[in-house]
């Protein structure tokens, strides 16, 4: 942590070294090449177009709404998988992952046929209530939940698991029921896993798009995200849907560099 | 004219034999709307050709548009706008001028039964209805505009779709009242879906151009899959399938 | 708040069959090899590990009750643990470690932080409060997690040898505190140790088990002059020898005989101090009527004098000067004679 | 581990309870909508179909070697993030993290850029050795594993930083340099976190369509994966679009629960 | 082999500044009280904690040289190190942990195993080889953990508190082994030891270490009968008081005088054992030259004897045995007389 030069790094090893630096290539390089072909000119031309920046909000906002219903809702359920010991737990984690399997357009149209006008449970809201949930911003936000939370509970699953749990048994021993051990315990230590697994959700969500289609529809202002934007007009002008792309990319970067700060800060505070 | 793609592709894709008969690989690059009609096609040319293998790449106009653009090994390419089809003029790489094959029209669809009653483009205006549109950057979409334009409608629609299929896929759920769509869309769907024709329709046309590409490496079965098409035969299929012909 | 628990639980291949009481106020220690089972009755009895039999009772309060189908889990029974590898929280400084306790059980947060410097401060501990569990040494580490046992207020104590990682001058402090504080608690402590000194020091009563069982109880000082397994014999530093006894003299179950100054009859167990143990490089003739031909196995300096492990028909343990090794010019291996009074001799009932 | 019944659990806090049970409806009915949604009659018909069975085996092909490269690469890349002291580890992790929130489409223009025939290692691969990547099997591996490794990396990632580091340390004074103690300490120990990366990377790549189709083509028996036929069948026939779907799930689903069982039976002889 | 090391480096707030010699095959024990930096001085030398300054040197070899920019990285240091919480790998087998060092350094997977059952054997543990550490008491796990760092025939061996855990039984064994390993070795040895009688058994030399810096070095006899500092007298058992020679009388720094056989001059400390402090309710009259008016403040049984701690002019520990203590009827702040013959006490120069 002190400003001195740390001699201690032996270096990477070379086994390691040679993938990583592949991997990075690999993952890098796509973004470099777009950037390099992205007409900066009308870069400023695009952003000042009203829609984008109304699409870029409404995908940050729904985006960081999916990433919290799914904490709220992701977190409980990977530590009923990880720790309790009800039957069929194996089977439960199953069915959790396999959102991700289906494509998104199907997964749209699954939302239809629960919370849709005819719904299961949508044709009793809105009876009951006059609620309806396609078309809006709520739709937003519950296709990319869908999508993005099985992410969210398999990595904090997997955070819990590789956690000490003789911890929680002190927390135990010290009066703490299951729940306070939960919140005092349990989620400060798992909390890198989680916080990997928030960015997951997260980036996962903000570059939904065919599940939000389907679902949300496409209303600049109200379920137009940037990918919805990005697709529209790559139909029309691929080198706009390039810029738009790098400002989504732009955005998102930040947004991790900031958090991932906070977090590593955080983090390095512990041993 | 596939003097200039007489590279080492198309000797080892094959060419016309001898016999007059086709062989080596076909690859067509087909808006994912045509997949039954050109399947249909496909068969029958290699059926006609026992040499000839058809491939078809179906996927959305633009999404073929860029492959092509990326230097994608295709034959022929088949769009379901103009707007692609320029992208590949554009850059070059259609060989001649491209022809319209087949047009289509806007259609209003409501899901089976018609419950809220739609019965022309004016019920696009009701603020109660559930309704959905193509957006704007797509061609129903620039379609749709056109003929609200030319009624005069004010349209209120509740999501702009990206394609057509996603709209119609709202109507065959029962999720929207009423889309506009195109009429092979509603003759696909089958019996969910209900197609209302309007006069304002006649607006705006949608063409499907077709066209070989400069490196094609079949260019002549590439040539002979266009004739097929533009021929009775295969406007008759096209017909078949709600198209308007040429 | 006594603690009444019969504990029957499978570890692996040990069959671990206890039966524990503890009165109010008093201190249980439980003495042990590695492996008897002392760490599985801590974890049946915090309620961590669920019994396969018996019951648990505290004050009349069933916490476990196999028959019965009663299991109190662990955070409701009024219990205070410290582990064998301390288990601070890492994530938390040591002063709300201190005060996690206190927290879960409704205190605010200002009095438990408050509570809890004090407790710091009594472990001797006060300055490094807002430090994290990774900053400290391995013997601060645990004295901070005896703090959090007792800041609790527990009405049953567990230790799991809570001074083992302690240094000399530390474990002298903290066992003055902790015998202090155990003086003025009302409840029952069961204190796992493998130190004799922690258990003459702290207990009001030792238990020793050997592979799940009990194999002695009673006072320590009545344990410490009276072993009956060699395990307590060698932890008090005792030669255990068992036999029958035949008026003056004991014949040894392991052959030999030894001369004792009180008659005794039946299966005697005998022991001898290491201290008095005198050795010789030819036969003595003198007043001790017991005098063996022995080898020297092994030596081991222990303080000012040095242990000297014998073997031989009667095999022992003695003590001498580290002059008198020297002069003797011992080394494993020599062939010597030991001699012992009969009046120093120990022989009681097996 | 033994076959009696454990008194033990004392059941699951009602605050973790209540979101769990929220989350697995959220995510579950969907999935049973779908089912019963599906015209059964169909299936037979449908499985029957030569494409079908063959973009089911590209499928499960194509996301299981995506998977494989995704460990290669993705899992050294995560041990440098997380263990080794190089400077601007916060970026590179955020540019790893990126490719996530990138439109599928607009992922596969990018890899056009890079790996097309005009593109910037595409050409020299072309001229040098005649290679070109897009509209093969490889491409359809390439598409899937830039979009599913980002996952893979970031969730080990989150495991290696909650894995106790002092293992390494005594593995370092047993003379293992840090290659064996990565394959023969680490990688042992984040096991469990590892196989929940892989989960999702296999999940991700297996429902991945965007980049897919711009990058490798629809090409029925070499690029055409199960969702490329799904798009396919909504195009013309909903219904059927939904029976390949459920057939996607119910192979991804027997093969999840067959690999954790495996998994789990490993992870369940360590305490 | 020997290693020659002067260490520099920051751990929070403590500054350590060490320096070691350790000759070929010699043993050094390093005692200290919580938080000293003697982990921090292992973890160094181990090439796990990049000294901030200073050298590490083994048998010529440069392992450490800030100055000159040298780091040897952990892996390449011929060494073996038992940690103070065990470490055991919990994925492997308890004879694949013993085997690790065998297998990294190139050994055959057969022969490495033959091997660690070999070690297993010899600290007691033949049977548990094919367990996990988890299923290991904490005992057993740390008898593994030395196992594992012996199995790989080190230069050098950096032991931190190897015994703390073993009861008492298992550690006479395992002490004994390892002395019996240590007389064969032929490379340097570095213990780290919070108890007086390891440092007496197996180390050649004592380092005493306090807030970073070495307070004490010397032959174990030397540093237990002279001890420099309060901590290592409380270590051995003594009462240390500093003063001032004035020929048969030492006058102390804390006030009062001590009557003292040698004469001395100069500043001096004056070490009391316990066992030659007499109590008494009155003042006596006698040959004792030393009586001094005292108040018990603590009292703690200590096998037959209970070892009274005294507050006063001179403060003082004495042993009195448990019959006497209960004679005198003492309770904590009890007024009472303590008396020492001149004799008795030590003397040197501070
Ligand atoms: N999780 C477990 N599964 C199976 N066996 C176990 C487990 N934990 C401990 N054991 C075994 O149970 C026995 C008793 O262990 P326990 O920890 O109670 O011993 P202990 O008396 O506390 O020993 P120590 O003094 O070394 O701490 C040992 O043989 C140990 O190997
Ligand atoms: N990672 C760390 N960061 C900052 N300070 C530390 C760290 N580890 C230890 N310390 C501090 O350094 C000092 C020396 O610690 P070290 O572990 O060397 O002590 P020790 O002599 O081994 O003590 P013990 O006998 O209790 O094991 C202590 O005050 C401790 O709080
Ligand atoms: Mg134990
Ligand atoms: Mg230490």
């Amino acid at each position: 942590m002190r400003g001195q030069p740390r001699r201690r790094d032996p270096g990477i090893p070379l086994p390691l070294l040679v993938p990583a630096v592949a991997a990075v290539t690999f993952l890098v390089l796509p973004l470099v090449a777009l950037l390099i072909r992205t007409p900066w000119s009308d870069l400023a031309t695009q952003l000042t177009l009203p829609g984008v920046g109304q699409a870029l909000r409404l995908s940050l906002l729904s985006a960081s709404l999916a990433t919290a219903v799914s904490l709220v809702l992701g977190v409980p359920l990977a530590w009923v998988l990880a720790r309790s010991r009800i039957r069929g737990r194996g089977v439960l984690r199953a069915l959790v992952t396999v959102p991700l399997v289906l494509p998104p357009v199907v997964g749209g149209v699954a939302l239809f046929l629960v919370l849709g006008r005819q719904g299961i449970l949508g044709r009793w809201l809105d009876e009951t209530f006059g609620l309806t949930i396609p078309f809006t911003t709520t739709a937003v936000v519950i296709a990319e939940t869908f999508v993005a939370m099985p992410f969210l509970v398999i990595s904090v699953e997997g955070a819990l698991r590789a956690a000490d749990a003789r911890y929680e048994e002190a927390a135990a021993t010290l009066g703490a029921d299951r729940w306070t051990t939960f919140r005092r315990v349990t989620l400060p230590l798992v909390a890198p896993g989680i916080a990997a697994g928030a960015v997951l959700c997260w980036a996962r969500a903000l570059g939904e798009f065919g599940a939000t289609i389907t679902f949300a529809g496409n209303f600049p202002g109200t379920t137009q995200t940037m990918p919805l934007a990005v697709y529209l007009a790559l139909q029309r002008d691929p080198e706009s849907a390039i810029v738009l792309s790098v400002v989504l990319l732009a955005v998102s970067l930040a947004t991790l560099l900031a958090l991932r700060g906070r977090w590593l800060g955080r983090a390095g505070a512990a041993p | 004219g596939s003097d200039d793609g007489g590279d080492t592709a198309t000797s080892s894709s094959g060419s016309a034999t001898e016999d007059g008969g086709l062989s080596g690989t076909l690859t067509v690059f087909a808006a994912a709307s045509l997949t039954d009609v050109f399947t249909d096609l496909g068969d029958q040319l290699e059926a006609d050709n026992p040499g000839l293998d058809v491939q078809f790449n179906f996927a959305g106009s633009s999404a073929l548009a860029t492959q092509i653009t990326q230097g994608a090994p295709a034959d022929v390419f088949a769009s379901a706008n103009t707007s692609q089809m320029t992208v590949v003029t554009d850059a070059g790489l259609a060989d001649g001028d491209p022809e319209v094959f087949a047009s289509n029209v806007l259609e209003i669809a409501v899901p089976e039964g018609n419950p809220a009653d739609v019965t022309g483009l004016a019920d696009f205006g009701r603020e109660e209805l559930t309704l959905a549109v193509c957006a704007p950057e797509v061609p129903c979409g620039a379609a749709a505009e056109d003929v609200f334009a030319a009624a005069g409608i004010t349209a209120v629609p509740d999501t702009q779709e990206e394609d057509v299929r996603a709209a119609l896929t709202k109507v065959e759920l029962g999720e929207v009242d009423a889309a506009l769509v195109y009429a092979t869309d509603v003759t696909a769907a089958g019996d969910s879906v209900e197609g209302i024709e309007f006069p304002e329709a006649d607006d705006a046309v949608n063409t499907y151009p077709v066209c070989v590409l400069t490196d094609a490496p079949n260019a002549a079965a590439a040539q002979a899959f266009v004739d097929l098409v533009l021929s009775d035969e295969g406007q008759a299929a096209l017909a078949d399938a709600g198209f308007r012909t040429a | 708040m006594s603690l009444d628990a019969a504990v029957r639980v499978q570890r692996g291949v040990l069959h671990v069959e206890l039966d524990v009481h503890v009165e109010d106020g008093e201190v249980l220690a439980v003495l042990g090899p590695n492996g008897a089972g002392k760490s599985s009755l801590l974890r049946v009895l915090a309620g961590l590990l669920p019994p396969d039999g018996g019951r648990v009772e505290v004050d009349g309060e069933p916490w476990d009750d196999v028959a019965a189908g009663v299991h109190l889990p662990a955070h409701r029974r009024r219990l205070g643990m410290v582990f064998q590898d301390h288990l601070l929280f890492p994530h938390l400084t040591v002063t709300d470690n201190v005060a996690f306790g206190l927290r879960t059980r409704g205190a605010g947060r200002r009095e438990s932080r408050a509570a809890a410097r004090e407790w710091l401060a009594r472990v001797e501990l006060a300055e490094f409060g807002s430090r994290r569990p990774g900053e400290l040494s391995g013997g601060q580490a645990q004295r901070v997690a005896l703090a959090r046992a007792l800041a609790g207020e527990p009405a049953l104590l567990l230790l799991d040898e809570p001074l083992s990682a302690l240094d000399a001058r530390t474990r002298l402090t903290v066992r003055a505190e902790l015998r202090r504080h155990l003086g003025d608690f009302p409840g029952s402590t069961v204190l796992v140790t493998h130190d004799p000194v922690d258990a003459m020091a702290l207990a009001d009563r030792v238990l020793v088990v050997e592979e799940g069982r009990v194999v002695q109880a009673g006072p320590p000082g009545e344990v410490a002059r009276r072993p009956r397994t060699d395990y307590v014999a060698r932890l008090v530093g005792l030669s255990l020898l068992a036999g029958a006894g035949e008026g003056a003299t004991v014949r040894l179950d392991g052959g030999g005989r030894v001369a004792v100054a009180e008659p005794a009859s039946g299966s005697v167990f005998v022991a001898v101090r290491p201290e008095s143990v005198a050795l010789w490089p030819d036969p003595p003739h003198g007043s001790p009527r017991n005098v063996w031909p022995v080898r020297l196995v092994g030596a081991t300096p222990h303080g000012a004098t040095v242990r000297c492990e014998l073997d031989g028909e009667v095999p022992l343990l003695a003590d001498v000067t580290a002059a008198a090794f020297a002069e003797l010019g011992l080394a494993p291996g020599a062939e010597l004679w030991a001699s012992v009074k009969a009046s120093e001799v120990a022989v009681y009932e097996r």
